[in-house]
């Protein structure tokens, strides 16, 4: 396409040259690493290079941006490395260039905030702290470069290895060991899964290269078996219930840039990998594999909101949060296979656009909030919502900037949570189009099932902005709370400004999102001018602009403001808040993180295992207790290890320690061999 | 000079007397008693080599006769006998597993033994070859006394006893390893000899006795 | 004449340490003939890849590429454990567990155990290896009773019946391979149990005979491999043992043992021409990686533990070998050179982490981390390399296995699947609290020997981003040289 | 966009902000003649408005900037709202800024924000009025987009504009998924209005309320703000009602000039006259429910609007 910036040369040699760049800044991270082993103890010389890695950052953003307007891709590169005879292949297409892209763009706010984070560092020494984290990073770009199996491998666990160790950062508490434990064993069965899944995809020719599995024609059992086995793979990465169960522990227990990290682009790669599987690397897609993910993901967005209602630590609300989101990225991308499978390319786009934009918003917007609370953290020591509130007066920067994100991820316009749900909701509405009776009877609901989710995460969010940052102190020590320093404040402003942005010109990212499109689907929504309206398929159908709404508000705002400044008056008493007749109350009487939750434990009370202490009334100190529990774990996990247990009691016997014993051992088998071989 | 069949007669009667040794091992609860039939075997197996070696007037088979006399005949029992009186052992009789099912355990085990060895004596070229079975059948029943043994001692006996098994084999099935290879062999075989020795003394000494139930500590609990 | 050396220069130096052992330079000499020796070894490894393959000594002596590599293997080990003991075993005699006479032997007994296994690599007559096992068997039983507790006493005891046995075993099987080669080849010239003759002449050799030999081989150098469910005495060995000692079991012995039974394999398979052996060697590697990963799931003793992992990870190797073909080969022998890598490199550092927590019950070692990092890190990074994690080599060659396995026999990759991930579970979620935590042990009094820990580690990242042209052709030759 | 249009949309957005005080008033007095009371004069609502405006604002010490934002924000999203349907006529400038979906999102974000004005006290009443409001938004977001479905597949838009060009060429013609859209619908916008039986908007008993719970702390012009915005809301909800449900009279496209645009209004009153009667009637005959059998309630509207779905389903397949 003849786009302006074509003529300048810079872009040129850039869009030509994309992968080894790519390929060379993300070198720059890894060295960014282990420069930071020369001082490994000093804690200023290691808060200095995270601003580095957030250029390397930005520069990744702007050339994968690049790639995608202009670039001339697929481009392809084989690494020196890698097996002999099957070094690392490397490949950047469209789709991995806008996972490039969110990376570069949530990983500099979070690598800008993390210079600012790290302080007393107590647990790994910063300098080993900032490796991890730069591996980290370089990996996630590598899994999405990767052209091969192997390599995909490698990166892949390499990601997952780094983040454990950065979730382990402060091992000296057992939680913290629990929760890398659990995380980095999902991991691994689940990184397990994908290589099988590969072995399946390469369809007996034992080619291990991706493109290579693209032209492997599979019978469709095989196919469904790999994507199956990718399913699992990838979903345990994503939290997809029911391999969610590692993320509310995993997520929590890391540093706040860490678990920004995790939840924000970690879980990304998790559905490129899916995508990259299920539309690049099978030649084809059933139906019910899209019905699968549907339910798949509709479950898990309406289970993580559900059990965000009811969390009292606020990371793990938002751990809970990330689950729900990852459900509606996957719902899209069902929805896509179902569209697709059904040959309406057009609404497979919209849908896929949907998923694309919904991970990119919630890689934004979840990383935010991470990172508010890792600066609420830091000024409170508090993660327990029932000993915070009030901060908005204390720390008015984060608690700005925290509303933007709360808003964002709440879904409402116009910011760029909506944007998505929107899209997401439009291609329901052309469910109706699929050629199933059943489905088109049933899909409807799931768009219902969506609507619930969206309102329930508002409910989420305004618990959580609520109760940390409204309301009055619920300790006396939060009064001396300090606000964020300046590199975190510019973090988070940078993401900020992201909601912003995209909520307001969707068109940008639509576009982006459109050559994905375009390339795995041969297909892109009608992408409008990009001041104009959203109209993926036609203004007729649907329209949408968050520009015109935001200066709708903003201008009606203003005048009913001077208008009500000019015709009446802006005098004001300040008053103690109505007391209800009831004057010694405290600001610990309010209502609590546990209280919001009622309505959903009274509603969803069958999703839960609860437990409830409640005090008797001549209770001289009254404590009322409560214990929210995952089903899925004593349901599912907890079997299976007992049997293990089991087992390995059983092989156990055969170390008896009598030495007569043993040597029957090898008598027999050398008879029973003897009698095989006669 | 003596016709061959009497010669083959004789050393299949050998090899028969061997396998009566074994089966008398098998059976025999007191220590010494086993050292003596071990050092029995010992001199069957010399003389069955001698012959062989005379009857396909080999050389290296005197020389390999003789290392059995020096090892099999008299350097072991005599270490042996020092060592149970020096260990006071000599007359401790161990409980053995209900013999008359060992006895026709180890019966199978010979049945098996003869038809395994078929397809090895069909090819074999040597004139001792259907004692090849024999031979075999002495290493199981071997390996049976192992097993059912519990004391250090004569597990140690049963396994000299296997080694017998494994020479008499190689006598009757190839006229003997090169020579090399049987010197390698009876260096081993000495070494780990003396290293027992030296264990028993050891085990004396940490477990105060030679019995291996006290030696059950190492396992999966 | 290297191979003489090779050979030679152990033994020389074993009678030296027996000699004045007690010096004090006694260590330190243990390491310097290790280090000629590999010296040595790098340059008959030179030659061989400049020349090819080597007879050497009537016949008596023969270097290819496939055992090489494993001398070359064993003599790094061998070095890099020798440097690891000096600390180690300095440490031991101050806390009294250790007297100058037991160094002696020790010292002398770990080079005479070198030149064992050198002599079962180099030598080209299959009487001379089993030979040398039966050396190195005898050699380490004493190794492994160095510290002449019950426990020790006990290990070695098993250690040497049950492996004695086996060896024993293997003597039959040496004697009907001699029955039928001398069928072949006559007694004259001793060339009947040449493995470069029997080798020429495998296709004429009476299958049946062939068959019943391996089976006996199989059996009695498999025990020694450490096969399920002639497995019993390694883990004790292991455990009981110093730890050094475990290192060289663990990372050289096994290797050792196993190199003789592909040797019998690649005569028995070219003579019976079916895959009888092949499978055989399967299944025995199912068997063992499975016993393995589900016996280390209740272990408390952290050598005892890795000991089983060896187990697993020979299942593993014999089961790609069983597989057979360029890649299964290439994938096991790769795994070979990581395993033992890793692997002793995990022992060195277990050790040292026993020393500073003066136990081996894996309850009563604590946040290695904080206390000595290196050692902490040295282990964490160990055990997950040796869990397959990657970028670290294991992880290549279990991935070249696993893939092989789903093309030729699809149903066994949910058993070794099984037992990876339950190997995982098992080692981790030991480690981890080893390492991590808090803990108020004080550091050990002599810093400890770690560039061997962090020199394998860092030759197996490399393995698993980055094989070295030579090394992969070097792979390459040996498993066409296998073949199968 | 012409001068017209724009004229046309400053009037509409005049008109709606002038007469939402005015319906509420006049359900007010429906209900009072219902219940045999004499009901207040018309304008009241204006009185209680220019009163409040007038007064000095007292505001809590624990107050933020975000408490005095919201009823500003509050208010501008409402007109907003009544910029972008088309109550009188389909062809104006914003009328394409938000199709129906993106309105439902709009009024979360009042919700929203409202919620959280009623958080930053830090009284339990505000928190409390708070959690059943959105509780209220959750339960009810699924049954409206039932209902929208509903309409997307009468008309294949969702914006509301086409949905009355569409709607309103094929004259009188009543789907009978309508039906049960429509019902659903005015349960939803009962529930959303905090009238009966899901809240009383005449209560001040502290534990029964929504709404007043979350205006508690606010006076003067900022509870002018907020009132004039719930009427707002209410009067935007009918509007939707009738777009979707009753578009006769509103002028579409081509077809809007002085005239049509006269009669449009009269439609309007015409049609709010009656909505008022009927919400007033509804109000007088049911009674206030517990507020843990509003998920009940709205699960009945939600049923209510999937049986529409699938009777079009069935009808048209």
């Amino acid at each position: 396409m003849a786009h302006p910036w074509m003529t300048s040369g810079i872009v040129t040699t850039v869009s030509t040259h994309g992968l080894h760049l790519l390929l060379w800044l993300t070198l720059a991270w890894l060295i960014l690493g282990v420069f930071a082993l020369i001082r490994i103890h000093s804690l200023p010389f290691a808060a200095r290079l995270f601003p580095l890695g957030a250029i390397v950052c930005l520069s990744i953003a702007l050339m994968a941006s690049i790639m995608l307007i202009t670039g001339s891709l697929p481009q392809v590169a084989i690494l020196p490395l890698g097996l002999p005879n099957l070094p690392f292949h490397a490949r950047l297409d469209t789709l991995s260039a806008f996972f490039l892209l969110l990376l570069g763009v949530s990983g500099a706010g979070i690598s800008i905030f993390a210079g600012g984070y790290f302080r007393h560092s107590h647990g790994t020494a910063p300098g080993l702290l900032c490796l991890q984290y730069h591996i980290f990073l370089a990996s996630m770009a590598l899994v999405t470069l990767a052209d091969d199996a192997y390599f995909f491998m490698v990166a892949w666990e390499t990601m997952a290895l780094s983040s454990y160790f950065l979730v382990t950062a402060q091992h000296r508490f057992a939680e913290v060991r629990r929760a890398g434990f659990l995380y980095l064993l999902m991991a691994h069965l689940g990184a397990i899964c994908i290589l099988l899944s590969f072995g399946v995809l390469q369809g007996g020719r034992w080619q291990f290269t991706f493109e290579a599995m693209r032209s492997a024609a599979l019978s469709p059992a095989w196919a469904s078996a790999a994507f199956l086995l990718a399913l699992v793979g990838f979903g345990t990465k994503a939290g997809l219930v029911p391999m969610h169960v590692w993320l509310p522990e995993a997520h929590p227990a890391a540093p706040s840039p860490v678990s920004a990290m995790m939840s924000g682009l970690m879980l990304s790669t998790a559905v490129y990998g899916m995508l990259r599987i299920a539309f690049n690397l099978l030649h084809i897609r059933y139906w019910w594999w899209g019905v699968l993910i549907l339910a798949l993901g509709l479950f898990s967005a309406l289970y993580g909101a559900v059990f965000a209602a009811v969390q009292t630590d606020m990371k793990r609300l938002l751990a809970y949060s990330s689950i729900e989101n990852i459900g509606v990225i996957f719902t899209g991308i069902g929805l896509t296979i179902l569209f697709d499978a059904s040959h309406l390319p057009l609404f497979a786009s919209l849908a896929l656009s949907a998923a694309l934009i919904h991970a990119l918003n919630h890689s934004i917007f979840k990383s935010l909030l991470f990172l508010t609370t890792g600066s609420v953290l830091h000024a409170t020591n508090q993660r327990s919502l029932g000993k915070l509130g009030g901060l908005i007066r204390s720390m008015p920067w984060v608690a700005t900037l925290a509303l933007v994100g709360t808003l964002a991820i709440a879904g409402l316009p116009p910011l760029n949570g909506f944007v998505s749900e929107w899209l997401l909701l439009q291609s329901f509405l052309y469910t109706p189009l699929i050629p199933h009776a059943f489905l088109n009877m049933l899909i409807p609901l799931g768009a219902a099932v969506l609507a619930l989710t969206a309102a329930l995460a508002a409910y989420v969010m305004v618990k959580f902005y609520g109760v940390i940052f409204l309301g009055q102190h619920r300790e006396p020590s939060l009064e001396h709370a300090h606000d964020a320093d300046w590199l975190e404040r510019i973090g988070l402003t940078w993401l900020a400004l992201g909601c912003l942005t995209i909520g307001v010109l969707p068109q940008l990212v639509l576009r982006a999102a459109g050559a994905v499109t375009g390339t795995l689907l041969g297909q892109t929504v009608n992408l409008g001018s990009l001041f104009g309206l959203l109209a993926p398929i036609s203004p007729k159908q649907a329209s949408y602009s968050g520009l015109v709404l935001l200066a709708g508000i903003f201008v009606v705002v203003g005048i009913t403001f001077i208008v009500v400044r000019a015709l009446a008056h802006g005098r004001i008493q300040r008053t103690a808040p109505w007391d209800c007749g009831y004057p010694w109350q405290t600001s610990r009487m309010q209502d609590t993180a546990e209280g919001f939750g009622q309505p959903i434990r009274h509603i969803f009370g069958t999703f839960f295992g609860m437990e409830r202490e409640l005090p008797s009334p001549d209770d001289s100190a009254p404590q009322y207790r409560i214990r929210i529990e995952d089903r899925i774990w004593g349901t599912l996990y907890q079997p299976i290890t007992r049997n293990v247990q089991r087992l390995a009691d059983w092989i156990g016997l055969l170390q008896g320690g009598r030495l007569p014993i043993y040597l029957l051992y090898s008598f027999l088998t050398l008879i029973a061999l003897l009698v095989f071989v006669l | 000079m003596h016709s061959p069949y009497m010669i083959t007669g004789v050393l299949n009667l050998l090899a028969a007397s061997l396998l009566l040794i074994s089966f008398a091992m098998l059976s025999r609860r007191r220590t010494q008693r086993l050292i003596t039939l071990f050092a029995w075997q010992g001199v069957v197996l010399f003389a069955s080599t001698c012959l062989v070696g005379y009857r396909a007037d080999l050389t290296e088979l005197y020389y390999s006769a003789a290392l059995t006399l020096l090892l099999k005949v008299i350097a072991l029992p005599w270490i042996l006998h020092r060592l149970i009186h020096r260990l006071g052992v000599q007359w401790d009789s161990e409980p053995l597993v209900n013999i008359p099912a060992t006895m026709l355990v180890g019966l199978g085990l010979v049945i098996f033994a003869f038809g395994l060895a078929q397809p090895i004596s069909r090819m074999a070229t040597t004139i001792t070859r259907n004692t090849i079975g024999i031979a075999l059948a002495v290493i199981f029943l071997a390996f049976l006394m192992m097993i059912t043994r519990r004391r250090a001692i004569t597990q140690v006996i049963g396994f000299l006893a296997m080694e017998n098994g494994l020479f008499f084999a190689a006598t009757s099935a190839t006229y003997g390893m090169p020579m090399v290879i049987e010197l390698g062999i009876a260096l081993d075989l000495l070494i780990g000899f003396f290293i027992l020795g030296i264990f028993f003394f050891q085990i004396r000494e940490q477990f105060d006795s030679l019995d291996l139930s006290n030696m059950e500590s190492l396992k999966e609990e | 004449m290297e191979i003489l050396i090779i050979l030679g220069l152990p033994l020389l130096g074993a009678l030296l340490l027996a000699l004045f052992g007690p010096q004090r330079f006694a260590a330190d000499l243990n390491a310097g003939i290790s280090m000629v020796t590999l010296i040595a070894v790098v340059f008959l490894v030179m030659r061989v890849l400049q020349h090819g393959s080597i007879l050497a000594l009537h016949e008596q002596f023969f270097v290819d590429s496939f055992n090489v590599f494993l001398v070359a293997l064993t003599a790094f080990v061998g070095f890099t454990t020798a440097l690891f003991s000096r600390p180690y075993m300095r440490i031991e005699e101050q806390r009294g567990r250790l007297n100058a006479v037991r160094l002696r032997l020790y010292h002398s007994m770990y080079q005479v155990f070198m030149a064992a296994m050198f002599l079962a690599l180099l030598t080209n007559n299959m009487g001379l290896l089993w030979v040398a096992m039966e050396a190195a068997t005898l050699s380490t039983v004493l190794l492994v009773s160095l510290y002449r507790t019950r426990a020790s006493l006990e290990a070695a005891w098993k250690y040497f019946i049950l492996c004695g046995v086996g060896i024993a075993q293997a003597l039959f099987g040496t004697i009907l391979l001699y029955l039928a080669a001398e069928h072949v080849l006559g007694r004259e010239g001793m060339t009947a149990l040449l493995w470069t003759h029997l080798n020429a002449v495998k296709g004429e050799l009476e299958p049946r005979v062939l068959g019943l030999a391996f089976v006996f081989l199989l059996v009695g150098y498999g025990t020694k491999v450490g096969l399920a469910p002639l497995h019993n005495w390694l883990p004790d060995a292991h455990a009981e043992g110093p730890t050094p000692v475990s290192a060289v079991l663990s990372g050289l012995l096994l290797n050792v043992a196993l190199y003789a039974v592909i040797r019998c394999k690649i005569l028995v398979e070219g003579s019976i021409g079916t895959y009888l052996p092949g499978h055989m060697l399967m299944g025995f590697g199912l068997l063992s990686a499975v016993f393995g990963a589900f016996f280390l799931w209740r272990q408390r003793d952290i050598k005892r533990l890795f000991g089983y992992s060896s187990i697993e990870h020979m299942g593993i190797i014999t089961f790609a070998f069983g597989i057979g073909g360029s890649i299964a080969n290439f994938a096991a022998l790769l795994h070979m050179t990581v395993h033992s890598l890793t692997k002793s490199s995990i022992f060195f550092a277990a050790g040292h982490a026993s020393q500073t927590a003066q136990t081996q019950q894996m309850d009563g070692i604590r946040g290695l981390a904080s206390i000595s990092p290196t050692i902490g890190w040295g282990l964490m990074l160990g055990s997950l390399a040796i869990l397959g994690m990657p970028p670290f080599g294991v992880f290549a060659s279990e991935f070249l296995i696993l893939t092989t396995a789903m093309r030729e026999h699809p149903w066994t990759t949910p058993l070794l699947l099984i037992a990876l991930g339950v190997a995982f579970a098992a080692i981790f979620r030991k480690v981890q609290p080893m390492v991590f935590g808090d803990s108020d042990a004080p550091p050990l009094s002599h810093s400890p020997a770690l560039i061997p820990v962090f020199l394998h580690l860092a030759i197996v990242l490399m393995l698993g981003v980055y094989i070295p042209f030579v090394l992969a052709e070097w792979y390459r030759a040996a498993s066409l040289l296998i073949g199968g | 966009m012409s001068a017209i249009t724009i004229v046309r949309q400053l009037s509409e957005v005049v008109l709606a902000i002038a007469i939402a005080p005015l319906f509420g008033g006049w359900i007010a007095q429906c209900r009072a003649w219902l219940q045999s009371r004499t009901a207040p004069p018309l304008i009241q609502p204006y009185r209680m408005l220019r009163k409040l405006f007038h007064k000095d604002a007292a505001l809590a010490t624990t107050a933020s900037p975000l408490f005095r934002m919201t009823p500003y924000i509050l208010f501008g999203t409402m007109v907003l709202a009544a910029a972008i349907i088309p109550s009188i006529a389909t062809d104006l400038t914003f009328a394409r800024a938000a199709d129906a979906i993106a309105l439902i999102g709009l009024f979360a974000t009042a919700r929203v924000f409202q919620s959280l004005a009623a958080m930053d006290i830090g009284t339990a009443f505000g928190s409390m009025g708070a959690r059943r409001d959105m509780m209220i938004g959750f339960l009810a977001e699924p049954a409206l987009l039932m209902v929208l479905f509903n309409a997307f597949l009468l008309s294949g838009s969702t914006a509301l504009p086409s949905v009355v060009d569409v709607r309103t060429m094929h004259s009188f013609f009543v789907d009978p998924s309508l039906l049960f859209a429509a019902i659903a619908f005015l349960m939803v916008l009962l529930a959303e209005n905090a009238r009966i039986p899901i809240d009383n908007p005449a209560t001040h008993l502290e534990l029964t309320m929504i709404h007043e719970a979350m205006a508690l702390e606010y006076s003067a012009r900022h509870l002018a703000l907020l009132e004039w915005a719930a009427n707002l809301k209410l009067f935007n909800y009918a509007c939707i009602g009738f777009a979707l449900f009753l578009p006769w009279g509103i002028a579409t496209q081509g077809r809007d000039g002085g005239v049509a645009l006269a009669v449009a209004v009269g439609a309007l009153l015409v049609k709010l006259v009656l909505a008022g009667a009927v919400l007033a009637l509804i109000e007088a005959l049911s009674a206030k429910l517990r507020i843990f059998r509003a998920p009940e309630y709205l699960a009945i509207s939600f049923l209510l609007a999937v049986l529409g779905l699938l009777v079009h389903l069935l009808l048209e397949a």
